[in-house]
């Protein structure tokens, strides 16, 4: 495979919106884009979707019923213990259920964020343009085989077009 | 949309995206400088204090504090919701202010956060030294044993306690610890050095920052904020239950949860003063931290605090009200009047008066005296705490088992202790992570900055 | 097991009908026979210590059939006082006193009634003859009895194996995870990764499961097997001479303490058997020597409780009617003494939740009139030591 | 054989213990071989001796993480009488020379562990005082002697013999004069020993001295009706009693037995509305006069105008003659009237050693007729036999070099004789000196030779603290030390054959008669009392008038020394338990003290823990004391002490040379003295209770009788509001067969204090010494709470016994996070110590506040030396309940240890509980039957039906946690 890319460098966050519109629009397809801060902008345009809301739902659900169960079983069944006059299945649950349901709910987010994204400490990474944690937005456009130079380009123009400060091919 | 005409500019001096990675980046590059390492050597002091502080109650006994049979929990317990409270700023701040659609937040949230995690280090010592038999400690976490088994007491306050405040920590350093990655990527890029180069490629867990990574980790931070939030006001909530759920006349009352809330908040904003006050001097963040930051958490503290004076006024008027005795006797004769009026009136005054100053104009923009009215709030906080667990335990029901509580130096070394590790926390903050979430202010910089956006439009 | 499932099911059914036909005549009744059962049995516990009925000759005769070979008026005389029968030249008595190796009998301090008893007892095979009721209870403890003896051998030797053997993987596994992690960060030998993961995985396992059961077992002496002082054998004592725990532990039915034996009980055999089939005579000269240096011997302590924990064996042994094996395990097949329980109290506490107390049979529990109703209505089916408070902290820890 | 599991047992130390044992096949084993043992083995918890009872001991770790050895060591013939783990009761008598209780001794392993009173005691009743519960400590005391003394260095018991007997024989021999100076004896037999002992050597004469004396009494009795006695007091028959300056319910002669009768007819319970009436006129503030129904503060002074007045207003109705006598200074004319109204059946009693008061008082009782009702001179009390005079002629002819040999039995006249100085000069000149002490006392000290005697539990002998009724002392334990017994002593240096046992025996078989003696000798040791055959009483035929005089009132401060509750005449003054327990009035511990009247403090700028000098020579701390009667001070006798053992020494200060001397009687009131603020300086008190008011809260509620009569719920109508308003979501748990419970009548206690000594004996309580108390940090499990309301110059006041009420809505259960604490099934708020982590948070959740955190570890540690500091001390240890370790929770627990070991003899006795047959520590020990323990599922329970009576209430019932322990109302009986 061919891993070539073509990368257009911007340093305004509105012009590189711009630009991916015009890109877009000239049906150039855009790989990825780097940037030094979220832009909602870039999602819509590139149609990103994520299912981790979803996923918390789960462990949330999951969390608030395996801590009611615990919390049942231990004091009402495992070893029923009369505290103050209460009855053993007391609504203190409600608030260790509350609590817990965070922290199961929290923790999981986390973590399945880390796998989904494939982080991990000490993950080495080399980055096609490093200034893109700085202060440059970076489009990456594939270069792929079936591309002609007319369309390489025309890319090219359309990039500098667009307000790139910077047209890189990498590997 | 941010309306720079109508709310100043956010972030002043023109800042490109490189100055604001410059910036803040800087101190880090910078040698460490002098005031570091005389703060690092007073509180790694102060901290030794408090470990000699720990050992002399772990070695010899709780006898070794001033508390009594009638009054057994003594500053451990103060301190602890002390900090607890000032640990509620960071959270509070992040939250809070992001589903408020606060830009100004951004500047600060990332101090505010250290400051939560330091704060509630310092706040769970406490719990864990107050146990009379710290060795047994794990008896309180409900876990499978061979004694039955045997479980916990889920009716607890205490153990609610421990679940909420071991969450609490843990959700908000993962949540500061997830806006510090994009800065770690920022810092590894940006580094000469290697070592720095290792250590913060480590801590940045192989961030590139492409737009589904993006898109991921909003909804990510998005996510645990939301669920965080509830987090925030449950904590607390919980700390006021060890009150609350008692009988103890002046503990035993409704409104503990909500008002331990706000007091917390009051106590972590006014920390937060405090602490950016210092940072933007030290750093020379004025552009950053802008007096209209400031501006802004004065006037936040001046509304909590007229709501501390209500809750205030709502006990005393509760006392009354109830008809019960043990309650009036405690609010009227043992804190508005009798054995503890100075701690009740000092509290009052820092909390629910002086506050209010922030009402004019002038006081706010004098940085002096915001930086000293945000000490009296620190203070006047502690005392809130003092009042409500010395005063209550010390004339409770029978007049027979009254009795007084006095510190010992053993307690006041464990308080400075934990001072000196917040304070180290504090300053390891300051030399090694970027104080300020260069990502989050970069995100707000270009709405916020330039006057240009509205007369463009 | 079909002895005991029989007997189950009977003593249900014994249990129902009695219930109908009136709870205070069962009461009376079943107190009446238990009674004499009781107090002969307690009086043949002393002569258990040498003699059998039908087990074989031990220290002195087989007892079977005693009664068709000696008239009763002689063995009155002889029971209670054997030598002074001798001396007064009874042709009888000097047969059997030279027959058993001239070991003389002690005398004992019974009337002629109680003797009677005994030897009702021994003519009925070692029980008395009485009700179904108390037939059935013995059916039953047989048969707890066997199921015991069924587990606890094989528990207490493979226990202690699984132990050692729960070690030694310990250690293998931590050196194997060990070489794995230097070999998958520094030598990089092996390209599979996989294979590292999977015994580091399966190393922090096991090793977390090792270190959560000795944590767990820390300060408890389970399989505790100590060298005592004298080289005793409840195998001999318990197991072939099958004499009475409570001959010795005498005080097990009435103190907190079992009690170990003064050394005078020990030498009221011991005075004439001199010498045993396992160590000679060196053992016993040691308990004959501690006799006579009035120096009593150091016995090392087997079955310790933490001391915050109070057990009271006389609550356990005469008032729960509990089996000295269920929680010492089979003594009678032990040479030196082990712990075979943890003795954690999680072991007490599920005990206490399954064991019936002797709710009917004693009559401290009639004040426990709800529960009677709720027998009664079938509300209940059985009352647990833990439907009593038996899962409260204090009736352990005070 | 298999491989063993523990390898290392060839490392255990060899003990060299249980030796002793052997010495001779005798029951009782040696505890002097464990206490070595002990001191290797570090045992700090309970059960040093639990293991198996007898003889264990627990080897060091022999690896930090191993598991220790311990060795069983069994007996080599066990006792038949002997079980271990199963307690053994001995009757017997505690009688230390003044104040006499017949006792049950209960010994686990042969070593007494508690002391519970017997019910079969027709004096004592069952009850026990403070003293008579803390006695037990005093046989584990490290202070004790544990061999003879020869001029100050150890000896032995056959140099003693020799010596001692070479000396009686050479001042015999020249009759020169020896004087035997002991307490008062109240044993019939060692009287006899004494008598015979005196005919060998006849140069001997027999002193009897007591610290304080009662001579007056007799005295007056002697020219009143020509017999030198102390009458008995029947306050059971008494429906007024009038008592001056005699604190009969705390220390007064026989307060045990006094409370127990007094007791007895204030019981407002089943309807009965009969009730005694006591008016107390006294110079201090004393605890009958706290429970007086009236009291009157009276200086010193003006007791005899007092007196004289109310013998005027006696006589003046009855139509006698009157004496002139100045005017009273408080109104008698009320009190005149009601005892008119009881004539013979009302009391007059003055603790006022003066002639002439004892004089008044015998004449309004003769008019009363209350001889041969309320007291009885043909049935005397023998306590109390010493004579002044006597003891007075003996120093001076010490002095004079008269006196050449001495010997001493159970007197400390060195430390309690208020000429000291002149005694102890005396003793100098004497040539021999013989002290029978058990402890190195001030007296002892200056003693030639010391043999010393064996504590009362090791001893024989016998009683007849009234003239007819007898009690054994038997021993519960073999001597712990070498030491002898006095009798033993007597007998020997007389060359009387057998020791004292059988010397009491044979004394018995005069008492008993010759017939049956085994037998009734047996059930004589077996009940620990017998009685002879009562005669009729007589009246009062007989009666001699005496000239009675008045005497005009004083101008000065009056001094007023008094007994303390726990430290009487100090005695006891190194037992911690009795030195740590508060005072019932002041709550005061470790010290003594000026009780100032408040309105004098006011006036001299006196305030609590001021400094003031006594006539300018020793300084004492100051306490303002409400109900202190102006013009008057007091101070605590007792302490003081410098020669006593480690925790008493230098404890307070010695006022006996503050006595008051009138005609050759020493009083404890009356010395004018001068007081002097010391400026600047303060000295801590350890109060454990610093607020004095109820604030108005109904805490301990009171009515009179007159409201009762007429309401039933007077004064506790709070409870009816109560009852209505508390409502709850909650099911009321149900029990099921058993659920404890406890009332306390707050119209009989007298807040005497036993309990709390008895709770502290029977739980393993610790002492934790002044600092901690002051510090607030009291280690009782149950504590008498003091209140005072209305006028603070003579208060009402309440003394209200507080310990866990095992509420069934406990607040404290609720917030154990480790569920340390919770509810039984039998409704004991129960406290598992092994589970507890020290949260400290149910102790702020106990509105009652009775939960105590071990602050330290208060077993084993050098910073708090009392009795579990010492292997010893340790000995008195309950092995059926646990020593607390540092850093838990503990609390009342209704003795469970009691209830289990009761619960479990009804089951091996095959039969339900019986109600009474379950006592907890504090309700068996109580003198006035205030405490009541029983199961509230036992509908005929007498806690039951206390229950039903309109006074009962819990304590805060507003705070709806439903206490398993109630309170009765206390009635007053005065009139509104």
């Amino acid at each position: 495979m061919n891993n070539r890319n073509i990368i257009g460098i911007y340093d305004d966050q509105d012009v590189l919106l711009n630009a991916l519109d015009e890109l877009q629009e000239n049906g150039v397809k855009i790989k990825d884009v780097y940037s030094p801060i979220p832009l909602h902008g870039v999602f819509e345009r590139l149609h990103l979707k994520t299912r981790l809301p979803y996923a918390t739902f789960i462990y949330g659900a999951i969390g608030v019923v395996s801590v009611f169960l615990f919390l049942y079983w231990t004091s009402v069944v495992s070893y029923p213990l009369k505290f103050g006059g209460k009855p053993l299945n007391t609504l203190s649950f409600i608030i260790i259920m509350f609590v817990l349901t965070i922290f199961v709910g929290t923790l999981f987010t986390f973590l399945t964020y880390f796998i989904r994204e494939k982080m991990f400490p000490g993950k080495q990474v080399e980055l096609p343009i490093p200034e893109t944690t700085n202060d440059k937005f970076a489009v990456l456009i594939e270069k792929e085989v079936t591309m002609t130079e007319d369309d390489l380009k025309k890319v090219n123009s359309l990039l500098q077009k667009t307000g790139a400060v910077e047209i890189k091919e990498t590997e | 949309m941010y309306n720079t005409r109508v709310r100043g500019v956010l972030i002043k001096g023109n800042k490109s995206f490189a100055d604001v990675s410059r910036d803040i980046i800087k101190p880090m590059d910078d040698k460490t400088p002098m005031w570091w390492w005389v703060t690092a050597f007073l509180a790694t002091g102060a901290l030794f204090w408090g470990v000699w502080g720990f050992y002399n109650t772990i070695s010899t006994g709780i006898g070794e504090w001033g508390l009594n049979n009638n009054v057994a929990w003594g500053w451990a317990i103060i301190n602890f919701v002390w900090w607890i409270g000032i640990g509620h700023a960071g959270t509070a701040f992040s939250i809070f202010l992001l589903i408020l659609r606060q830009k100004w937040r951004t500047s600060i949230n990332r101090a505010a956060e250290a400051m939560t995690i330091f704060a509630v280090m310092a706040a769970g010592l406490f719990p864990l030294i107050h146990m009379g038999r710290i060795w047994d400690g794990f008896f309180i976490f409900p876990y499978w044993n061979t004694r039955g088994p045997l479980w916990d007491n889920f009716n607890s306050p205490l153990f609610w306690d421990v679940v909420a405040i071991s969450t609490y920590l843990m959700a908000s350093f993962v949540f500061w610890y997830m806006g510090m990655i994009p800065d770690f990527a920022t810092i590894r890029e940006r580094t000469t050095s290697k070592m720095k180069k290792k250590i913060y490629g480590i801590l940045s867990f192989g961030w590139i920052g492409n737009a589904r990574g993006w898109l991921r980790f909003e909804t990510a931070a998005l996510l645990l904020g939301g669920m965080a939030a509830p987090l925030v006001v449950s904590v607390h909530s919980i700390v006021s239950m060890d009150f609350s759920v008692s009988v103890v006349p002046g503990w035993h009352t409704t409104i503990f949860p909500p008002y331990f809330v706000i007091g917390a908040i009051f106590s972590g904003f006014g920390m937060v003063l405090t602490l950016m006050i210092i940072l933007r001097k030290l750093y020379k963040f004025k552009d950053y931290v802008t007096d209209g930051h400031l501006d802004a958490i004065a006037r936040i503290l001046t509304f909590i605090s007229l709501i501390m004076g209500t809750a205030y006024l709502t006990e005393l008027f509760m006392a009354w009200y109830s008809g019960n005795e043990y309650e009036l006797f405690t609010f009227m004769k043992n804190r508005v009047t009798g054995e503890y009026t100075f701690a009740y009136w000092t509290m009052l005054t820092c909390n629910a008066f002086i506050p209010q100053l922030f009402w004019f104009k002038k006081i706010r923009k004098n940085i002096t005296i915001v930086f000293i009215i945000s000490i009296f709030i620190n203070i006047g906080m502690w005392f809130e705490r003092y009042v409500i667990v010395v005063t209550s335990l010390s004339k409770d029901f029978l007049p027979a088992t009254w009795a007084t509580y006095e510190p010992t130096i053993t307690e006041i070394a464990i308080f400075v202790g934990t001072l000196g590790l917040f304070l180290l926390g504090v300053l390891m903050f300051f030399r090694f992570v970027p104080t300020v979430a260069i990502s989050e202010v970069k995100s707000v910089l270009k709405e916020t900055t330039t006057l240009k956006s509205f007369t463009d439009e | 097991m079909i002895i005991s499932a029989s007997a189950v099911k009977n003593h249900l059914k014994c249990k129902r009908f009695l219930l109908l036909s009136g709870l205070f005549t069962f009461l009376l009744f079943t107190q009446l026979s238990f009674g004499q059962t009781a107090e002969t049995e307690a009086n043949f516990a002393v002569c258990k210590a040498c003699h059998t009925i039908g087990g074989g000759k031990l220290v002195g005769p087989d007892l079977q059939g005693v009664t068709e070979r000696r008239s009763e008026a002689w063995i009155i005389k002889f029971v209670q006082n054997s030598q002074a029968l001798i001396e007064a030249g009874d042709q009888e008595a000097i047969q059997v006193f030279e027959e058993n190796s001239k070991i003389p009998m002690p005398p004992n301090n019974l009337t002629d009634d109680q003797i009677k008893d005994i030897l009702l007892y021994i003519e009925s095979g070692g029980k008395v003859a009485a009700s179904e009721v108390v037939v059935v209870e013995t059916d039953e403890t047989v048969a707890s009895q066997e199921t015991v003896q069924a587990e606890t051998p094989s528990k207490s030797v493979s226990g202690r194996k699984d132990i050692r053997n729960m070690q030694i993987t310990f250690f293998v596994l931590l050196v194997l995870m060990l070489i794995s992690l230097f070999d998958l960060f520094v030598t990089k030998r092996l390209k599979a990764k996989w294979i590292h993961y999977i015994i580091i995985l399966t190393a922090l396992y096991i090793g977390g499961e090792v270190i959560f059961v000795e944590a767990t077992s820390l300060g408890r002496q389970q399989y505790y097997q100590p060298d005592q002082p004298v080289w005793f054998s409840h195998k001999v004592h318990a197991g072939q001479n099958q004499i009475d725990c409570m001959y010795c532990h005498f005080t097990a039915d009435k103190s907190m303490h079992a009690g170990i034996p003064p050394v005078a009980v020990c030498m009221n055999c011991h005075n004439q058997v001199k010498s045993g089939k396992n160590t000679g005579e060196s053992e016993i000269a040691k308990v004959t020597e501690a006799y006579n240096n009035r120096k009593p011997i150091e016995w090392i302590k087997v079955h310790n409780l933490p001391d915050h924990v109070y057990f009271n064996h006389a609550q356990h042994v005469e008032v729960g009617k509990v089996d000295c094996e269920e929680c010492h395990g089979v003594v009678e097949e032990m040479d030196e003494i082990a712990q075979v329980e943890d003795l954690s109290m999680g072991w007490c506490i599920d005990c206490h939740r399954t064991k019936e107390v002797q709710f009917v049979n004693n009559k401290f529990y009639e004040q426990y009139s709800k529960m009677h109703e709720k027998l009664i209505s079938g509300e209940m089916k059985k009352v647990t030591v833990a439907d009593m408070g038996g899962e409260d902290c204090q009736r352990c820890h005070y | 054989m298999e491989k063993k599991y523990w390898q290392s047992i060839e490392e255990y130390k060899e003990q060299n213990k249980g030796t002793d044992m052997n010495k001779e096949p005798f029951p009782e084993f040696s505890i002097e071989g464990l206490d070595e043992s002990e001191i290797k083995g570090k045992s700090s918890r309970r059960d040093f001796l639990k293991m198996l009872g007898f003889s264990v001991s627990a080897v060091a770790l022999v690896s930090s993480c191993q598991t220790p050895v311990r060795k069983a060591i069994p007996f080599l013939t066990q006792p038949e009488e002997l079980v271990p783990g199963i307690p053994n009761f001995y009757a017997s008598t505690f009688f230390d020379g003044n104040d006499y209780c017949s006792i049950l001794v209960k010994t686990r392993e042969n070593r007494p562990i508690k002391i519970e009173g017997n019910d079969m005691s027709p004096v004592s009743r069952g009850g026990t005082s403070a003293r008579v519960q803390a006695s037990v400590l005093n046989l584990y005391d490290d202070a004790r002697l544990k061999n003879p003394y020869k001029d100050g260095a150890e000896t032995d018991w056959a140099t003693i013999d020799k010596d001692v007997k070479a000396n009686l024989a050479a001042l015999s021999q020249s009759g020169r004069k020896v004087v035997l100076l002991t307490s008062t004896i109240i044993s019939p037999s060692t009287k006899k020993l004494i008598d015979e002992f005196i005919a060998t050597y006849p140069n001997i004469e027999w002193i009897t001295y007591d610290t304080l004396s009662f001579e007056a009494i007799r005295k007056a009795h002697e020219l009143n009706f020509g017999q030198a006695v102390i009458p008995e007091y029947n306050f059971e028959k008494a429906k007024v009693v009038v008592g001056f300056s005699a604190d009969y319910l705390g220390t007064w002669l026989d307060p045990v037995a006094f409370s127990k009768q007094f007791s007895k007819n204030r019981k407002i319970l089943k309807g009965n509305t009969e009730m005694s009436r006591l008016y107390q006129y006294e110079s201090r503030l004393s605890l009958t006069g706290s429970n007086a129904d009236y009291r009157y503060g009276v200086k010193p002074s003006d007791e005899v105008t007092v007196l004289l007045n109310l013998y005027n207003e006696v006589a003046k109705a009855t139509g006698m003659s009157t004496y002139s006598v100045n005017s009273s200074p408080v109104d008698v004319s009320k009190t005149a009237l009601d005892l008119l109204e009881n004539k013979g059946h009302s009391l007059v009693v003055s603790g006022t050693n003066n002639l002439n008061i004892q004089l008044i008082v015998n004449a309004i009782n003769n008019i009363l007729g209350n001889y041969g009702s309320t007291l009885c001179i043909d049935k005397p009390m023998n306590l109390k036999q010493g004579s002044e005079s006597a003891m007075a002629r003996i120093v001076n002819e010490m002095n004079e070099g008269k006196v050449d040999g001495l010997l001493l039995y159970n007197v400390n006249p060195v430390y309690d004789y208020h000429k000291a100085n002149a005694f102890a000069e005396g003793m100098k000149k004497v040539d021999f000196t013989l002290s029978f002490a058990d402890t190195k006392d001030e007296t002892a000290e200056l003693c030639q030779y010391i043999a010393p005697d064996n504590n009362y539990l090791e001893s024989w002998n016998d009683a007849e603290p009234v003239k007819g009724e007898f009690s054994i002392v038997q021993p519960a334990i073999r001597p712990i030390f070498n030491t002898r017994q006095f009798q033993d002593c007597l007998m020997k240096w007389a060359d009387i054959s057998g020791d004292f046992s059988d010397y009491l025996e044979n004394n018995w078989k005069v008492i008993l008669g010759e017939d049956g003696f085994v037998s009734s000798w047996n059930k004589v040791k077996y009940d620990g009392v017998y009685s002879l055959p009562q005669d009729e009483m007589q009246g009062n035929s007989g009666f001699r008038e005496q000239k009675l005089s008045d005497s005009e009132s004083g101008n000065g401060l009056e001094l007023v020394l008094y007994e303390k509750i726990a430290m009487g005449t100090g005695k006891y003054a190194n037992n911690p338990w009795l030195l740590e327990m508060p005072d019932p009035i002041t709550t005061a511990t470790w010290d003594n003290y000026v009780c100032v009247p408040v309105k004098y403090a006011e006036q001299n700028g006196l305030v609590h823990e001021n400094v003031v000098t006594i006539n300018g020579a020793f300084e004492l701390p100051v306490l303002v004391q409400p109900g202190q009667p102006e013009g008057t001070i007091s101070i605590a006798l007792g302490y003081g002490r410098t020669a006593v053992g480690k925790a008493g020494n230098g404890v307070g200060k010695n006022a006996f040379q503050l006595m008051h001397i009138s005609d050759g009687y020493a009083d404890v009131a009356g010395t004018e003295v001068t007081m002097e603020k010391v400026e600047g300086k303060t000295y801590e008190l350890a109060l454990t209770q610093m607020h004095h008011t109820m604030e108005g809260r109904p805490i301990a509620r009171e009515t009179t009788l007159q409201e009762y009569i007429k309401n039933p719920y007077a004064g506790n109508e709070e409870h009816l509001k109560d009852e209505k308003n508390n409502v709850t979501l909650y099911s009321k748990v149900d029990y099921d067969g058993i659920q404890w419970g406890m009332t306390i009548d707050l119209t009989s206690c007298t807040g005497c204090g036993n309990c709390i000594i008895a709770c502290q004996a029977e739980n393993n309580v610790p002492v934790i010494g002044k600092d901690q108390v002051r510090r607030r940090r009291i280690m009782h499990w149950m504590r008498i709470d003091r209140y005072f309301s209305d006028d603070i110059d003579n208060p009402v006041v309440f003394h209200m016994p507080v310990m866990c009420q095992h509420c069934d809505n406990a607040p404290c259960e609720n917030v154990c996070p480790v569920a340390a604490t919770n509810h039984s099934d039998e409704g004991l708020n129960q406290m598992a110590y092994n589970r507890c982590i020290g949260t400290r948070y149910c102790i702020n959740n106990c509105p009652y506040k009775v939960r105590r955190f071990n602050w330290y570890e208060f077993a084993n540690n050098n910073n708090f030396d009392y009795n579990m500091n010492s292997e010893l001390g340790k000995l008195v240890l309950n092995p059926d309940v646990i020593v607390r370790q540092r850093g838990v929770v503990e609390k009342c627990s209704l003795c469970v240890q009691r209830l289990q070991a009761k619960k479990l003899e009804a089951k091996r006795e095959n039969r339900p509980l019986r109600d009474g047959e379950v006592q907890t520590a504090c309700s068996q020990s109580c003198p006035t039957d205030a405490i009541q323990f029983g199961n509230l599922k036992d509908e005929k329970s007498v806690v039951v039906s206390n229950n039903k009576e309109e006074r009962m209430y819990h304590l805060l019932e507003r705070l709806h946690t439903l206490p398993s322990t109630s309170y009765l109302t206390k009635i007053v009986n005065k009139e509104a």
